[in-house]
Protein backbone atom coordinates (compact mmCIF):
# COMPACT_ATOMS: atom_id res chain seq x y z
CA UNK A 1 0.00 0.00 0.00
CA UNK A 2 0.94 3.55 -0.73
CA UNK A 3 0.79 5.98 2.06
CA UNK A 4 -0.95 9.32 1.59
CA UNK A 5 0.22 12.48 3.54
CA UNK A 6 -1.51 15.94 4.10
CA UNK A 7 0.16 18.27 5.05
CA UNK A 8 0.29 21.61 6.93
CA UNK A 9 -3.55 22.79 7.15
CA UNK A 10 -4.85 20.23 5.14
CA UNK A 11 -4.43 18.80 8.74
CA UNK A 12 -5.56 15.26 8.13
CA UNK A 13 -4.86 11.84 8.96
CA UNK A 14 -2.50 9.98 6.57
CA UNK A 15 -4.40 6.98 4.33
CA UNK A 16 -3.01 3.80 3.06
CA UNK A 17 -4.43 3.46 -0.82
CA UNK A 18 -3.89 0.54 -3.18
CA UNK A 19 -3.21 2.59 -6.30
CA UNK A 20 -1.53 2.17 -9.42
CA UNK A 21 -0.96 6.14 -10.80
CA UNK A 22 -1.77 9.32 -9.08
CA UNK A 23 -4.97 9.18 -11.90
CA UNK A 24 -6.16 6.82 -9.55
CA UNK A 25 -5.50 9.14 -7.01
CA UNK A 26 -7.03 11.46 -8.14
CA UNK A 27 -10.56 9.46 -9.06
CA UNK A 28 -10.74 8.04 -5.33
CA UNK A 29 -10.57 12.59 -4.27
CA UNK A 30 -13.29 13.42 -6.77
CA UNK A 31 -16.26 12.94 -4.20
CA UNK A 32 -14.36 14.38 -1.54
CA UNK A 33 -16.86 17.59 -1.41
CA UNK A 34 -13.78 19.34 1.27
CA UNK A 35 -10.87 17.97 0.09
CA UNK A 36 -11.37 19.27 -4.23
CA UNK A 37 -10.55 23.17 -2.82
CA UNK A 38 -7.40 22.05 -1.68
CA UNK A 39 -6.73 19.77 -4.60
CA UNK A 40 -6.93 22.92 -6.84
CA UNK A 41 -4.19 24.78 -4.64
CA UNK A 42 -1.87 21.75 -3.59
CA UNK A 43 1.35 20.19 -4.80
CA UNK A 44 1.95 16.88 -5.21
CA UNK A 45 4.92 15.03 -3.64
CA UNK A 46 6.43 11.45 -4.68
CA UNK A 47 8.80 10.53 -2.22
CA UNK A 48 9.69 13.89 -1.36
CA UNK A 49 10.17 15.02 -4.54
CA UNK A 50 7.54 17.11 -6.66
CA UNK A 51 5.78 15.98 -9.84
CA UNK A 52 3.78 17.42 -12.01
CA UNK A 53 2.34 14.12 -14.29
CA UNK A 54 -0.74 11.97 -13.14
CA UNK A 55 0.51 9.47 -15.20
CA UNK A 56 3.25 9.05 -12.48
CA UNK A 57 3.44 5.47 -11.39
CA UNK A 58 2.72 4.69 -7.92
CA UNK A 59 4.61 1.42 -6.33
CA UNK A 60 3.75 -0.19 -3.30
CA UNK A 61 5.89 1.80 -0.24
CA UNK A 62 5.79 4.92 -1.84
CA UNK A 63 5.25 7.97 0.37
CA UNK A 64 2.79 10.86 -1.94
CA UNK A 65 2.18 13.87 -0.13
CA UNK A 66 0.15 16.89 -0.95
CA UNK A 67 1.22 20.18 -0.35
CA UNK A 68 -1.05 23.47 0.25
CA UNK A 69 1.05 27.09 -0.53
CA UNK A 70 3.42 27.84 1.65
CA UNK A 71 5.01 31.24 3.09
CA UNK A 72 7.95 30.38 5.18
CA UNK A 73 10.06 33.34 7.23
CA UNK B 1 24.64 21.81 10.47
CA UNK B 2 24.21 24.83 8.07
CA UNK B 3 19.96 24.13 8.02
CA UNK B 4 18.51 24.35 11.76
CA UNK B 5 15.28 24.26 12.84
CA UNK B 6 13.88 25.41 16.18
CA UNK B 7 11.06 25.19 18.25
CA UNK B 8 9.29 28.13 18.86
CA UNK B 9 11.49 32.16 18.69
CA UNK B 10 15.47 32.20 17.48
CA UNK B 11 18.02 33.29 19.36
CA UNK B 12 18.91 35.93 17.12
CA UNK B 13 22.42 36.58 18.57
CA UNK B 14 23.37 33.28 19.43
CA UNK B 15 23.41 31.89 16.03
CA UNK B 16 24.40 34.98 14.27
CA UNK B 17 27.24 34.96 16.38
CA UNK B 18 27.91 31.21 16.49
CA UNK B 19 27.58 31.32 12.07
CA UNK B 20 30.04 34.37 11.88
CA UNK B 21 32.52 32.48 14.64
CA UNK B 22 32.53 29.33 12.38
CA UNK B 23 33.53 31.44 9.61
CA UNK B 24 35.62 34.05 10.21
CA UNK B 25 39.00 32.59 10.00
CA UNK B 26 37.83 30.91 7.07
CA UNK B 27 39.38 33.74 4.37
CA UNK B 28 35.45 34.91 3.26
CA UNK B 29 35.07 38.32 2.85
CA UNK B 30 31.52 39.12 3.39
CA UNK B 31 29.03 37.75 5.43
CA UNK B 32 25.72 38.46 5.04
CA UNK B 33 22.57 37.38 7.78
CA UNK B 34 19.15 38.02 6.99
CA UNK B 35 17.35 38.42 9.91
CA UNK B 36 13.14 37.98 10.11
CA UNK B 37 10.91 39.69 12.81
CA UNK B 38 7.26 39.05 13.54
CA UNK B 39 5.97 42.40 13.22
CA UNK B 40 2.81 43.06 15.54
CA UNK B 41 0.36 43.52 12.70
CA UNK B 42 -3.96 42.91 12.50
CA UNK B 43 -4.03 42.03 15.60
CA UNK B 44 -1.79 38.56 15.65
CA UNK B 45 0.17 37.64 18.83
CA UNK B 46 2.15 35.86 16.66
CA UNK B 47 3.02 33.42 13.93
CA UNK B 48 3.01 29.70 14.22
CA UNK B 49 4.75 27.28 11.30
CA UNK B 50 4.48 23.72 10.23
CA UNK B 51 7.89 22.73 8.50
CA UNK B 52 7.88 19.69 6.04
CA UNK B 53 11.66 18.85 7.05
CA UNK B 54 12.61 15.88 4.28
CA UNK B 55 11.57 18.23 1.07
CA UNK B 56 13.15 21.69 2.60
CA UNK B 57 16.15 19.57 3.35
CA UNK B 58 16.68 18.65 -0.51
CA UNK B 59 15.75 22.50 -1.12
CA UNK B 60 18.86 23.79 0.92
CA UNK B 61 21.34 20.68 -0.06
CA UNK B 62 19.84 22.05 -3.97
CA UNK B 63 20.81 26.14 -2.58
CA UNK B 64 24.12 24.87 -1.25
CA UNK B 65 25.63 23.16 -3.86
CA UNK B 66 24.71 26.55 -6.02
CA UNK B 67 26.34 28.54 -3.34
CA UNK B 68 29.31 26.21 -3.22
CA UNK B 69 29.80 26.71 -7.42
CA UNK B 70 30.89 30.57 -6.78
CA UNK B 71 32.92 29.70 -3.37
CA UNK B 72 29.84 30.75 -1.20
CA UNK B 73 28.13 28.78 1.71
CA UNK B 74 24.57 29.10 3.15
CA UNK B 75 23.30 28.86 6.33
CA UNK B 76 19.24 28.75 7.97
CA UNK B 77 17.64 28.64 10.90
CA UNK B 78 13.80 28.24 11.18
CA UNK B 79 11.45 28.24 13.81
CA UNK B 80 8.22 25.55 14.62
CA UNK B 81 5.20 26.19 16.38
CA UNK B 82 4.47 29.25 18.06
CA UNK B 83 6.77 32.60 17.16
CA UNK B 84 5.17 35.66 19.22
CA UNK B 85 5.42 39.22 17.79
CA UNK B 86 8.74 41.03 17.64
CA UNK B 87 11.01 37.78 17.77
CA UNK B 88 12.60 36.09 14.92
CA UNK B 89 11.22 32.67 13.01
CA UNK B 90 13.71 33.06 10.13
CA UNK B 91 17.49 33.59 9.37
CA UNK B 92 19.12 33.04 6.42
CA UNK B 93 23.15 34.00 6.15
CA UNK B 94 25.37 34.03 3.16
CA UNK B 95 29.09 34.06 3.46
CA UNK B 96 31.78 34.52 -0.01
CA UNK B 97 34.83 35.72 -0.58
CA UNK B 98 33.03 38.37 -3.14
CA UNK B 99 30.46 41.20 -1.84
CA UNK B 100 28.82 41.18 -5.61
CA UNK B 101 28.81 37.11 -4.75
CA UNK B 102 27.23 38.00 -1.03
CA UNK B 103 24.96 40.86 -2.37
CA UNK B 104 23.48 38.74 -4.77
CA UNK B 105 22.86 35.38 -3.50
CA UNK B 106 21.62 36.89 -0.10
CA UNK B 107 18.82 38.13 -1.90
CA UNK B 108 17.91 34.89 -4.63
CA UNK B 109 17.87 32.44 -1.91
CA UNK B 110 15.69 34.38 0.39
CA UNK B 111 13.15 35.33 -2.21
CA UNK B 112 13.40 31.48 -3.70
CA UNK B 113 12.72 30.79 0.21
CA UNK B 114 9.51 32.50 0.46
CA UNK B 115 8.50 30.94 -2.99
CA UNK B 116 9.88 27.36 -2.88
CA UNK B 117 10.21 25.96 0.55
CA UNK B 118 7.24 23.59 2.42
CA UNK B 119 6.80 25.88 5.17
CA UNK B 120 3.24 26.76 6.75
CA UNK B 121 2.12 29.89 8.35
CA UNK B 122 -0.36 30.73 10.49
CA UNK B 123 -1.75 33.91 12.60
CA UNK B 124 -2.18 33.80 16.08
CA UNK B 125 -5.28 35.65 16.63
CA UNK B 126 -7.21 34.75 20.01
CA UNK B 127 -4.90 31.72 20.84
CA UNK B 128 -6.02 30.03 17.64
CA UNK B 129 -3.48 29.33 14.52
CA UNK B 130 -4.54 30.53 10.95
CA UNK B 131 -3.91 29.56 8.44
CA UNK B 132 -2.04 32.71 6.06
CA UNK B 133 -3.43 31.62 2.93
CA UNK B 134 -3.60 35.28 1.33
CA UNK B 135 -0.08 35.53 1.89
CA UNK B 136 1.28 31.72 0.73
CA UNK B 137 2.55 30.41 -2.13
CA UNK B 138 1.35 27.51 -4.24
CA UNK B 139 4.18 25.50 -5.32
CA UNK B 140 5.47 23.80 -8.40
CA UNK B 141 2.74 21.80 -10.60
CA UNK B 142 -0.28 22.82 -7.84
CA UNK B 143 -3.67 21.53 -8.68
CA UNK B 144 -2.63 18.42 -10.56
CA UNK B 145 -5.04 16.08 -8.53
CA UNK B 146 -8.02 18.53 -9.19
CA UNK C 1 24.09 57.24 16.22
CA UNK C 2 23.89 55.45 13.59
CA UNK C 3 27.18 56.00 11.72
CA UNK C 4 29.94 54.85 13.81
CA UNK C 5 33.91 55.38 13.63
CA UNK C 6 35.77 53.08 15.31
CA UNK C 7 39.92 53.00 15.79
CA UNK C 8 41.07 49.87 14.46
CA UNK C 9 39.23 46.26 13.64
CA UNK C 10 35.25 46.39 14.62
CA UNK C 11 33.83 43.92 17.12
CA UNK C 12 31.02 42.46 14.95
CA UNK C 13 29.51 40.89 17.19
CA UNK C 14 28.87 43.58 19.95
CA UNK C 15 27.81 46.23 17.11
CA UNK C 16 25.68 44.22 15.09
CA UNK C 17 23.94 42.72 18.60
CA UNK C 18 23.69 46.54 19.87
CA UNK C 19 21.88 47.20 16.66
CA UNK C 20 19.58 44.50 16.88
CA UNK C 21 18.63 45.45 20.50
CA UNK C 22 18.07 48.86 19.35
CA UNK C 23 15.12 47.99 16.46
CA UNK C 24 13.71 44.51 17.73
CA UNK C 25 10.98 46.06 19.28
CA UNK C 26 10.23 48.47 16.92
CA UNK C 27 8.29 46.62 14.54
CA UNK C 28 10.14 45.90 11.92
CA UNK C 29 10.45 42.69 9.55
CA UNK C 30 13.57 42.61 8.38
CA UNK C 31 17.39 42.96 9.58
CA UNK C 32 20.20 42.70 7.50
CA UNK C 33 23.88 43.86 8.39
CA UNK C 34 26.44 43.40 5.75
CA UNK C 35 29.91 42.79 7.57
CA UNK C 36 33.46 43.05 5.18
CA UNK C 37 35.96 41.03 6.74
CA UNK C 38 39.74 41.59 5.87
CA UNK C 39 40.88 38.79 3.55
CA UNK C 40 44.46 37.08 3.62
CA UNK C 41 45.74 37.70 -0.08
CA UNK C 42 48.27 39.20 -1.96
CA UNK C 43 50.73 38.70 0.81
CA UNK C 44 48.96 41.13 2.87
CA UNK C 45 49.12 41.63 6.92
CA UNK C 46 45.83 43.44 6.81
CA UNK C 47 44.44 47.17 5.77
CA UNK C 48 44.73 49.93 7.18
CA UNK C 49 42.44 52.72 6.08
CA UNK C 50 41.71 56.82 6.23
CA UNK C 51 38.67 58.70 6.71
CA UNK C 52 37.16 62.04 5.97
CA UNK C 53 34.62 62.88 8.16
CA UNK C 54 32.72 65.55 7.24
CA UNK C 55 31.69 64.26 3.90
CA UNK C 56 31.38 60.78 4.88
CA UNK C 57 28.90 62.45 7.24
CA UNK C 58 27.19 64.23 5.02
CA UNK C 59 26.72 61.29 2.50
CA UNK C 60 25.41 58.67 4.96
CA UNK C 61 22.81 61.26 6.41
CA UNK C 62 21.61 61.46 2.54
CA UNK C 63 21.10 57.78 2.38
CA UNK C 64 19.16 58.03 5.96
CA UNK C 65 16.72 60.04 4.45
CA UNK C 66 16.27 58.25 1.32
CA UNK C 67 15.84 55.40 3.70
CA UNK C 68 13.32 56.80 5.56
CA UNK C 69 11.11 57.88 2.59
CA UNK C 70 10.61 54.11 2.09
CA UNK C 71 10.10 53.47 6.18
CA UNK C 72 13.54 51.71 6.19
CA UNK C 73 16.27 53.02 8.83
CA UNK C 74 20.47 52.41 8.31
CA UNK C 75 23.56 51.53 10.17
CA UNK C 76 27.12 52.02 9.84
CA UNK C 77 30.56 51.18 11.29
CA UNK C 78 33.64 51.45 9.83
CA UNK C 79 37.50 51.15 10.87
CA UNK C 80 40.49 53.74 10.65
CA UNK C 81 43.47 53.23 11.15
CA UNK C 82 44.86 49.47 11.03
CA UNK C 83 42.41 46.24 10.33
CA UNK C 84 44.22 42.58 10.19
CA UNK C 85 43.67 40.15 8.39
CA UNK C 86 40.62 37.60 9.05
CA UNK C 87 38.87 40.89 11.30
CA UNK C 88 36.33 43.21 9.90
CA UNK C 89 36.62 46.56 9.13
CA UNK C 90 33.28 47.46 8.10
CA UNK C 91 29.49 46.76 8.62
CA UNK C 92 26.60 47.98 7.47
CA UNK C 93 23.24 47.16 8.12
CA UNK C 94 19.36 47.89 6.83
CA UNK C 95 16.08 47.85 9.22
CA UNK C 96 12.84 47.64 7.30
CA UNK C 97 9.56 46.71 7.99
CA UNK C 98 9.58 44.88 4.23
CA UNK C 99 11.66 42.06 2.81
CA UNK C 100 11.90 43.29 -0.52
CA UNK C 101 13.13 46.88 0.17
CA UNK C 102 15.32 45.54 2.80
CA UNK C 103 17.16 43.79 0.58
CA UNK C 104 17.20 46.32 -1.93
CA UNK C 105 18.52 48.89 0.16
CA UNK C 106 21.74 47.08 1.83
CA UNK C 107 22.57 46.19 -1.93
CA UNK C 108 22.24 49.91 -3.12
CA UNK C 109 23.39 51.47 -0.27
CA UNK C 110 26.86 48.54 0.32
CA UNK C 111 27.64 49.53 -3.40
CA UNK C 112 27.44 53.18 -3.24
CA UNK C 113 29.43 53.12 -0.58
CA UNK C 114 32.18 51.67 -2.27
CA UNK C 115 32.10 53.81 -4.80
CA UNK C 116 31.36 57.47 -3.13
CA UNK C 117 33.00 57.33 0.77
CA UNK C 118 35.59 59.24 1.47
CA UNK C 119 37.43 56.77 2.47
CA UNK C 120 41.22 55.63 1.93
CA UNK C 121 42.43 52.23 1.69
CA UNK C 122 46.32 50.68 2.10
CA UNK C 123 47.60 47.45 2.19
CA UNK C 124 49.91 46.89 4.99
CA UNK C 125 52.86 44.79 3.98
CA UNK C 126 56.01 44.43 5.74
CA UNK C 127 54.22 46.49 8.38
CA UNK C 128 54.44 49.32 5.65
CA UNK C 129 51.04 51.20 3.99
CA UNK C 130 50.82 50.96 0.26
CA UNK C 131 47.96 52.72 -1.27
CA UNK C 132 45.36 50.16 -2.82
CA UNK C 133 45.37 52.25 -5.57
CA UNK C 134 44.28 50.05 -8.48
CA UNK C 135 41.26 49.02 -6.37
CA UNK C 136 40.26 52.57 -5.66
CA UNK C 137 37.42 54.71 -7.78
CA UNK C 138 37.44 58.41 -8.27
CA UNK C 139 35.03 60.37 -6.96
CA UNK C 140 32.37 62.79 -9.56
CA UNK C 141 34.30 64.79 -11.04
CA UNK C 142 37.87 64.00 -10.38
CA UNK C 143 40.55 65.51 -12.99
CA UNK C 144 38.78 69.29 -12.37
CA UNK C 145 42.43 70.49 -11.56
CA UNK C 146 45.00 68.66 -14.08
CA UNK D 1 43.10 83.60 3.04
CA UNK D 2 41.50 79.64 2.13
CA UNK D 3 43.00 76.31 3.10
CA UNK D 4 43.86 73.77 0.19
CA UNK D 5 44.03 70.00 2.09
CA UNK D 6 45.72 67.32 0.48
CA UNK D 7 43.42 64.06 1.81
CA UNK D 8 44.37 60.53 2.00
CA UNK D 9 47.47 59.26 0.22
CA UNK D 10 47.92 62.44 -0.95
CA UNK D 11 49.69 62.73 2.53
CA UNK D 12 50.64 66.33 1.88
CA UNK D 13 50.27 69.45 4.78
CA UNK D 14 47.61 71.84 3.99
CA UNK D 15 48.51 74.99 2.80
CA UNK D 16 46.49 78.47 2.58
CA UNK D 17 45.98 80.21 -0.58
CA UNK D 18 44.60 83.65 -1.73
CA UNK D 19 43.12 82.73 -4.74
CA UNK D 20 39.23 84.05 -6.20
CA UNK D 21 38.01 80.97 -8.12
CA UNK D 22 39.50 77.45 -8.55
CA UNK D 23 40.60 78.24 -12.13
CA UNK D 24 43.44 79.95 -9.77
CA UNK D 25 44.35 76.76 -8.23
CA UNK D 26 44.95 74.98 -11.14
CA UNK D 27 47.55 77.86 -12.32
CA UNK D 28 49.17 77.99 -9.25
CA UNK D 29 49.20 73.86 -9.30
CA UNK D 30 50.14 73.79 -13.19
CA UNK D 31 54.20 73.46 -11.72
CA UNK D 32 54.22 71.14 -9.45
CA UNK D 33 55.03 67.68 -11.33
CA UNK D 34 54.87 65.49 -8.31
CA UNK D 35 50.93 66.60 -7.77
CA UNK D 36 49.86 66.61 -11.51
CA UNK D 37 49.44 62.81 -11.88
CA UNK D 38 47.40 62.78 -8.57
CA UNK D 39 45.26 66.00 -9.89
CA UNK D 40 44.20 63.48 -12.82
CA UNK D 41 42.67 61.40 -10.64
CA UNK D 42 41.13 63.86 -7.46
CA UNK D 43 38.25 64.70 -6.52
CA UNK D 44 37.60 68.73 -5.18
CA UNK D 45 35.26 69.78 -2.52
CA UNK D 46 34.92 73.16 -1.37
CA UNK D 47 33.56 73.46 2.25
CA UNK D 48 32.94 69.66 1.83
CA UNK D 49 30.47 69.38 -0.69
CA UNK D 50 32.31 67.80 -4.58
CA UNK D 51 32.17 70.54 -7.47
CA UNK D 52 32.73 70.15 -11.07
CA UNK D 53 33.26 73.92 -12.47
CA UNK D 54 36.46 75.46 -12.41
CA UNK D 55 34.65 78.58 -12.25
CA UNK D 56 33.21 78.29 -8.52
CA UNK D 57 34.49 81.04 -6.58
CA UNK D 58 36.58 80.73 -3.26
CA UNK D 59 35.66 83.14 -0.46
CA UNK D 60 38.31 84.03 2.19
CA UNK D 61 38.01 80.80 5.08
CA UNK D 62 36.95 78.36 2.40
CA UNK D 63 38.46 74.92 2.75
CA UNK D 64 38.91 73.32 -0.72
CA UNK D 65 39.68 69.46 -0.18
CA UNK D 66 41.20 67.10 -2.81
CA UNK D 67 40.00 63.65 -2.86
CA UNK D 68 41.77 60.99 -4.34
CA UNK D 69 40.26 57.58 -5.56
CA UNK D 70 38.39 56.11 -2.58
CA UNK D 71 38.23 52.52 -1.80
CA UNK D 72 36.00 51.38 1.89
CA UNK D 73 35.10 48.27 3.47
Amino acid sequence: MAKVEFLGPLNRESIEVDIKSLNDLKEMFADDKELQEWLEICAVAVNDTLVCSLDTKIEANDKISLLPPVCGG
Amino acid sequence: MALELHDGSLHVEDITNRWFNEIKDKNYGAYIPFIGIVRDEKGISGLSFDIYDPILNKWFSAWQEKAKKEGAYLFMAHSRGDVPNHTSSYIAAVVSPQRKVALKLINDFVEDFKASAPIWKYDLIDGKRVYAKQRSTALKGAGLLK
